[in-house]
């Protein structure tokens, strides 16, 4: 017989101003096995778990039921402290009577009236709880790190800094990601590829880090510790070590028509390139579908003009597998699609442009070779409007109920830098509030209005229109109550930024979970933002939030000291909760291992007593180590010979029997 | 019995909610203050495929009024493919309980992620509502089980 | 002896269970099964056999022996009420009345069952002669006359008129409630019936098996027959038999936890059951084989040599027509009594 | 071709290919024959095979894999998709079975027979589409067809899915009826749910829990059931109340989905004639419908639908749209 003891927790008020925490005491006391109840202010406090070790001392229990806040929390906590005090740490059962009870009930009596259902449901299952021990797994002391911008690249740095092995893979030519597209960054207006460019060759150069560009993960399996990932390396249609990144295939490619991707289709490029001139590793690619000699069959002046012999048009995709502890999103952001917002006319006049291509317009690298101007006419634009919270901040399904964060700031950026360097241009900024918090991000922005005399309007824009060569902009001054109807040479948007599209295909394969903005999502907002709730999963940079670049760095460094901290692990204690067959039940027909995901069930010819009938039997046996416990297998099993350790068929419908009490 | 007509209809319904994806919603639905009626009590499970169809069964044997069942999004799953499992076993179960003449509002499927607390919460609002209009469980509960 | 039009019997049956209840049997979704009598029932006394046996009436599949509960750490035992009003069983047929003397001698010798006892004693019996008896037939064997049942009450079918007559006491008592309903008759068209069916009994196919090998001196030669090796192969272990014999007696006690308190039942078992016999220290009867013979052995060996020679098989033929694996009784008795 | 396959099965026997063979052996009713092994030529002399034959051997086999050497069984078309799906669950031994593949004509009711009031029957022969019934009421005639079973009526597939040889195959292929064998569950379907529940709380009280539908079941292979387990609780042996019918056969019905082959046991074995088919059937219809055609026991190595997925299947929120009466 169990003897059980029930601790129920203030959690100061959170509890206990909505639950009646001493009649839950008294419910508790009554139920068969209790032969301890008591309650107190925080129980996960070093004072309440002393309380529950000298409990468990003192009266001799053999399970405890823990009434407190979510499992999710503090689980984890109360087990150490059972075991401490000498019992089993999966002795313990948590009734969740704060989130799932105390904070969306208003009436004391319902509430506590639940919070008494919910601990005789924990009750009745830590009856039925046998003590249960953890095994072991391995670790693969390397990590993989999907996306190769600022934030995967920094991650693999410190990663392969404190010596552990780490994979980048990039699905374009190259890394450097947003960052590689940007001129200057704020608010210290430092040039983005001066910085960038030094970490992309660090990387490059590191010997503990293998950067697969031009490729992509196709499979993931296995679990923490120990992923096994495929990766598909696209034939690039030039062999790596041969290039010797000269660039000549390049200038005599005849097919210069496709738009160029990474100046976002300002101007074209060749179908043999490289996305930029810093490009790691600067060696071009074959873009099969624009490229004249895979669409036709004739052409082949690349292969004509390279003197090394790199070019390979019987180049095939690769698929290299590997294991990996640890893995790392980075997969970054892009902005949204502007189709859903023909207000703003940016699909019919090459001067409304996206503040992503005015970046590009501003480089010296891009289209425009640094000179502002419009791109219809490639004159210099005389006024400027530039546009806030495009697709952000948005009530509608047009675009993203979220702020992107970063708009603020670089559009004040955008326009001290054009106010600086073409001191005739008007800017005016159309904005609904201005964010800046940060360091030195609100004198930055009040250096741009007070220094540079950027024209900012609290108000929206309603409409942009194309008249005569120019652009009309009809807004509203919300803080001088009246309508604006002005002309503009140039309008940039600032448009919402949203998580990589492939990033939903990667979530799946790695089983992370997403939110509705498909932005991964972290284990704990506050308390676990790098990691998913996927063990071995991490997040760097705007794949979990949008974030700006020192944010992004920050987290990209937390995120490699997560891995860090689990590669420098020997091996891992692995879930007890398992599925297992019972011989005698077993027939043996292969459905649990059907619906296995981890092939963690195999099936053995044994030798069985079944009350004194002794034959050989075909049945299941279940791998400890390979099984996560999600019980796939136990609903498969028509017998119920395969049963899930910690959550058995009797556990669950004890606590059903206690609900529908 | 007649007695008890007079009272107010509480009904009992039991929420059977992942670890990873739907428990975790109604956490989040609890640190949100999203209300929900007291009358749903969640029981977590490490995956949707866990549940058998036997719990449901036995839920509503023992005078549950409404059984819902929440797990991660398909292609979500922490697990990969439990949800899939569960999917179809209550499609074909709750397709059984129809055929049967149960009527159909009291057993329910929902994808619940980490992060839609307020769907979590406007689920079971929903569900809740849908189970008074259908009012005590009859068809499906053991006489044994009632109190008199 | 009375008569009353069969046209007249709903007003019969509304009579006697103006009174008390009345069981009978009553066609639902296609089967003939005993039920309570209520108005909107369909009563069919055309149906020789009833699927069941009238059995339940007296000793039900399920029966709820006692409950309780535990409140405030407080036990409380509530034990179930045992019957104290009269009801009768109306449609009964010879083999089945037997069938009750059967269980008779297992449940109301010591120690009594007193379930049993309160119904057995509360119950009265109208049975109907078999009109027109059936090739699964064969009580004759166990000298049971389906033309003169022995119940309270012995009716019989002729033409348009059922014919009554009390046998017992308690016989009597129901005859005088329902006096008013019937006419006086003289038994000339009941011999005729009586003639009738034992001149078909005569015809029947298995109304002359030889049980002269069942005898309590055999017991080891039979138990040890090889023949079982080779009988019990198509039994597919199912209860069918067990739950549709008039005289299988086994049953298992259980509990039911209802959430609130526990409910102890008995329920019908059977020794075709792999469990059946399974104690703490596992079970005594391991193969299908030895749970068949076990059934076989019972009721044409053991049970009679406790019983003065009363065999606890009454022919009634429901194991003959229900057995999934068309096995049954009269293949046993063929078998081993050394015709086939 | 009764002859046939005793001269065949005499044959196996004496040349050692099999040392026993299972079918089935002369009743005493002239509609009872039994499932049995045959040791010996000689024993072969009981051997009968009419349309009487319904029971499926299938079964037997898990057992008779156990056994010493290789037994011959003979399998009616329907017979081979039982026997196919227990060789994808490893349940019965195909080395050590040699399949006679035998021709159906469709299989017979005696009930039916029974209900139309023919009592007394001493024998029944077959005559073209009539059925002679000997009685001691006298003679009497009853058409083929309107005894056969209902499974038969609807025939859902009239060639062998395994086997090593063929008898009189040819014989059943044009043979008898072939109705849609969803209607009775399309009809409950367009019932109200009020209705839907009259209709099974009035068959399914009618259970005396004997288990001869779960015992007979090729799919129910299972050494110990869940209902005869505590693993569950679910052990309660007895009918004392309805939900206890409804647990029972809903979960049976739900463990043997995807994996019954529809081939009709159930319901011919129920003493109390509940049409335990028509679970399974609705089962079979909704894989058909939600998850595409798929027919348990065509195949020895398809995934059983209920252990396989796609990513667009149907949401369980199907059932109230498509029901939508309550």
């Amino acid at each position: 017989m169990q003897r059980i003891g029930v601790f129920v927790c203030h959690c100061g008020t959170n509890i206990a101003a909505t639950v009646d925490v001493a009649r839950v005491v008294e419910a508790a006391a009554k139920e068969p096995g209790v032969v301890h109840a008591e309650d107190y202010q925080y129980m996960c406090s070093e004072a309440g778990q002393l309380k529950i070790r000298e409990a468990i001392k003192e009266k001799n229990l053999t399970g405890i039921v823990v009434c407190s806040c979510s499992p999710r929390m503090h689980e984890n906590t109360f087990r150490q402290a059972a075991e401490r005090a000498g019992i089993n740490p999966y002795m313990v059962e948590i009734a969740n009577i704060r989130e799932h009870c105390s904070w969306i009930h208003k009436d004391i009596e319902e509430a506590t009236e639940k919070a008494v259902i919910l601990a005789r449901a924990a009750i009745a299952k830590v009856t039925l709880n046998a003590p249960l021990q953890s095994g072991t797994s391995r670790v693969v002391k390397r990590a993989l790190v999907i996306g190769g911008g600022i934030a995967g690249i920094q991650t693999a740095l410190d990663i392969a800094d404190a010596g552990y092995e780490v994979d980048i893979v990039e699905k374009t030519p190259s890394i450097g990601g947003r960052m590689s597209q940007l001129d200057k960054t704020f608010p210290t207006l430092d040039c983005s590829a001066c910085i960038l460019t030094p970490k992309m060759v660090e990387a490059a150069a590191h010997d503990k880090i293998t950067i697969y560009t031009y490729s992509e993960v196709e499979k993931v399996s296995g679990f923490v510790g120990d992923f096994q990932v495929d990766i598909r390396k696209k034939a690039r249609s030039v062999d790596m070590s041969k290039c010797t990144g000269c660039g000549v295939c390049q200038e005599k490619c005849p097919s210069k028509k496709t738009p160029n991707e990474f100046n976002r289709g300002l101007n074209t490029r060749s179908a043999i390139y490289t996305p930029f001139a810093q490009a790691i590793p600067n060696v071009p690619v074959i873009d099969r579908e624009n490229c004249i000699k895979f669409k036709t069959g004739k052409c082949g002046v690349c292969s004509k003009v390279c003197q090394a012999g790199a070019i390979d048009y019987e180049q095939k995709d690769e698929i290299v597998t590997q294991n990996y502890g640890a893995i790392v999103v980075a997969t970054g952001f892009d902005t949204i699609k502007l189709d859903k917002f023909d207000e703003y006319s940016y699909s019919t006049s090459p001067d409304v442009i996206t503040s992503l291509e005015l970046e590009r317009i501003m480089n010296a690298a891009g289209p425009t070779k640094g000179h502002l101007e419009r791109m219809s006419d490639h004159k210099p634009p005389k006024s400027m409007v530039f546009i806030q919270c495009v697709g952000s901040r948005c009530a509608d399904k047009r675009g993203k109920s979220y702020c992107s964060k970063i708009c603020c700031m670089y559009t004040a950026k955008h326009a001290m830098l054009i106010r600086d360097k073409y001191p005739d241009v008007e800017v005016t900024v159309f904005y609904i509030d201005v964010r800046t918090p940060g360091k030195n991000f609100d004198e930055f922005y009040r250096r741009a209005v007070e220094e540079y005399g950027v024209n900012y309007i609290k108000g929206q824009v309603g409409k942009v229109a194309e008249k005569g060569g120019k652009l009309l902009v009809q807004g509203v001054d919300l803080i001088d109550n009246k309508r604006i109807l002005m002309e503009t040479d140039m309008v940039v948007l600032a448009t919402a930024i949203e998580p990589n599209p492939d990033v939903r295909k990667i979530a799946t394969m790695l089983t992370a979970s997403i939110d509705t903005n498909n932005f991964l999502t972290e284990s704990h907002a506050k308390l676990r933002p790098v990691e998913s709730p996927t063990a071995g999963i991490f997040l760097s940079g705007v794949c979990q939030g949008p974030k700006d670049i020192p944010e992004t760095v920050a987290q990209a460094g937390a995120a490699a000291v997560k891995v860090v901290g689990l590669l420098a692990k020997d091996h891992l204690v692995t879930n007890p909760c398992t599925a297992k067959s019972d011989e005698l039940l077993c027939n043996g027909c292969s459905s649990c291992e059907k619906v296995c995901p981890y092939g963690a069930i195999s099936y053995e010819e044994k030798e069985v007593n079944d009350h004194g009938i002794r034959e050989t039997r075909r049945v299941a046996v279940v791998n400890s180590a390979l099984c996560q416990g999600c019980g796939a297998c136990t609903v498969a099993c028509p017998s119920g010979a395969m049963d899930l350790q910690g959550f058995s068929n009797r556990q669950i419908l004890a606590e059903v029997d206690a609900i529908c009490r | 019995m007649q007695v008890e007509k007079t009272q107010e209809f509480r009904p009992k319904i039991v929420a059977f909610c992942c670890n990873w994806c739907s428990y975790a919603g109604a956490d989040l639905a609890g640190s949100s203050r999203l209300a929900y009626p007291a009358d749903v009590k969640i029981i977590r499970v490490p995956c949707s495929c866990r549940v058998n169809p036997m719990f449901i069964l036995r839920a509503f044997q023992r005078g549950a009024d409404g059984v819902i069942l929440c797990g991660c999004h398909p292609g979500d799953c922490h697990y990969t493919t439990g949800n899939y499992y569960a999917r179809r076993r209550m499609t074909l179960l709750f397709s059984m309980l129809d055929y049967l003449g149960v009527e159909n509002g009291r057993t329910r499927v929902e994808w619940v992620s980490a992060a839609e607390g307020v769907k979590f919460s406007t689920t079971m609002n929903e569900f809740v509502a849908k189970i008074h209009s259908l009012g005590e469980n009859v068809r499906l509960g053991d006489l044994r089980c009632k109190k008199d | 002896m009375y008569q009353i039009k069969k046209d007249r019997l709903p007003e019969l049956f509304a009579a006697m269970a103006g009174t008390q209840d009345l069981f009978l049997p009553i066609r639902k979704a296609d089967q003939t099964n005993y039920g309570l009598w209520t108005e909107e029932v369909q009563v069919d006394l055309d149906t020789l056999k009833t699927v069941k046996s009238g059995k339940d009436c007296f000793f039900p599949q399920s029966e709820t022996l006692y409950s309780c509960k535990k409140e405030d750490g407080k036990l409380s035992i509530d034990p179930a009420k045992l019957t104290d009003e009269p009801f009768v069983v109306f449609g009964m047929r010879a083999c089945d009345v037997q069938g009750l003397k059967v269980l008779d001698n297992v449940f109301l010798n010591d120690p009594v069952d007193s379930f049993y006892a309160a119904r057995r004693e509360h119950g009265t019996v109208v049975a109907i002669a078999c009109h027109e008896p059936e090739e699964t037939c064969f009580c004759k064997v166990f000298g049971i006359d389906a033309a003169n049942p022995a119940a309270d009450v012995a009716a019989w079918f002729v033409g348009e008129e059922l014919y009554w007559k009390a046998l017992t006491e308690k016989g009597e008592a129901l005859t005088e409630s329902v006096k008013a309903l019937f006419t006086e008759a003289d038994e000339s068209a009941v011999e005729e019936e009586k003639k009738q069916i034992q001149a078909i009994i005569e015809k029947l196919p298995f109304s002359h098996l030889d049980l002269s090998r069942f005898t309590p001196e055999r017991t080891m030669e039979l138990f040890d027959s090889p023949l079982w090796e080779e009988m019990f192969k198509p039994c597919l272990a199912c209860g069918t038999c067990t739950f549709v014999c008039p005289t299988c007696q086994c049953y298992d006690i259980k509990d039911f936890d209802t959430g609130s308190g526990v409910q102890r039942y008995r329920c019908w078992d059977s020794c075709m059951y792999s469990d059946f016999t399974m104690m703490a220290h596992g079970n005594m009867r391991t193969s299908q084989m030895q749970r068949f013979r076990q059934r076989f052995m019972h009721k044409l060996v053991y049970y009679p040599a406790n019983n003065d020679g009363m065999f606890s098989c009454v022919g009634c033929g429901r194991c003959v027509s229900k057995c999934p694996a068309s096995l049954n009784i009269v293949k046993v008795i063929k078998k081993l009594g050394g015709e086939a | 071709m009764q002859e046939r396959l005793i001269e065949r099965a005499k044959e196996l026997l004496s040349d050692g290919t099999v040392v026993r063979v299972l079918g089935w052996k002369q009743g005493d009713l002239g509609y009872n024959p039994e499932p049995a092994y045959f040791n010996s030529p000689e024993e072969l002399k009981d051997f009968v095979y009419d349309g009487f034959c319904g029971a499926n051997l299938s079964k037997y086999m898990i057992a008779a894999g156990k056994m010493e050497g290789n037994t011959l069984v003979f399998l009616k078309p329907c017979d081979t998709y039982s026997f196919n799906q227990l060789i994808k669950e490893h349940r019965v031994n195909r080395e050590k079975t040699y399949i006679i593949g035998v021709g159906c004509k469709g299989t017979l009711d005696i009930d039916k027979i029974k209900n139309a009031g023919i009592k007394g029957i001493e024998s029944i022969s077959q005559d073209g589409d009539t059925l002679k019934i000997q009685t001691i009421y006298g003679e009497k005639e009853f058409p083929f067809n309107d005894a056969l079973l209902e499974r038969c009526t609807v025939c859902k597939g009239k060639t062998h899915q395994v086997y090593d040889e063929l008898i009189g195959a040819e014989e059943g292929e044009e043979a008898g009826p072939a109705g849609n064998r969803f209607e009775m569950v399309e009809k409950l379907e367009a019932m109200t749910p009020e209705e839907r529940f009259a209709f099974w709380q009035n068959e399914l009280s009618k259970c005396i829990r004997c288990n001869a539908c779960r015992n007979v079941c090729p799919a129910c292979s299972c050494l110990k059931c869940v209902f005869d387990s505590n693993k569950f609780d679910s052990a309660q042996k007895a009918n004392v109340d309805t939900f206890e019918e409804q647990m029972f056969h809903v979960i049976r019905a739900f463990h043997v989905a995807g994996r019954c082959t529809d081939c009709g046991e159930c319901s011919r074995v129920c003493p109390q004639g509940i049409p335990l088919h028509l679970l399974n059937r609705k089962f079979i219809k909704d894989i058909n419908e939600f998850y595409g055609p798929y027919q348990a026991g065509e195949d020895t190595d398809s995934r059983a639908p209920l252990t396989d997925y796609t990513f667009e299947d149907v949401e369980p929120g199907i059932v109230t749209e498509r029901g939508g009466k309550h």
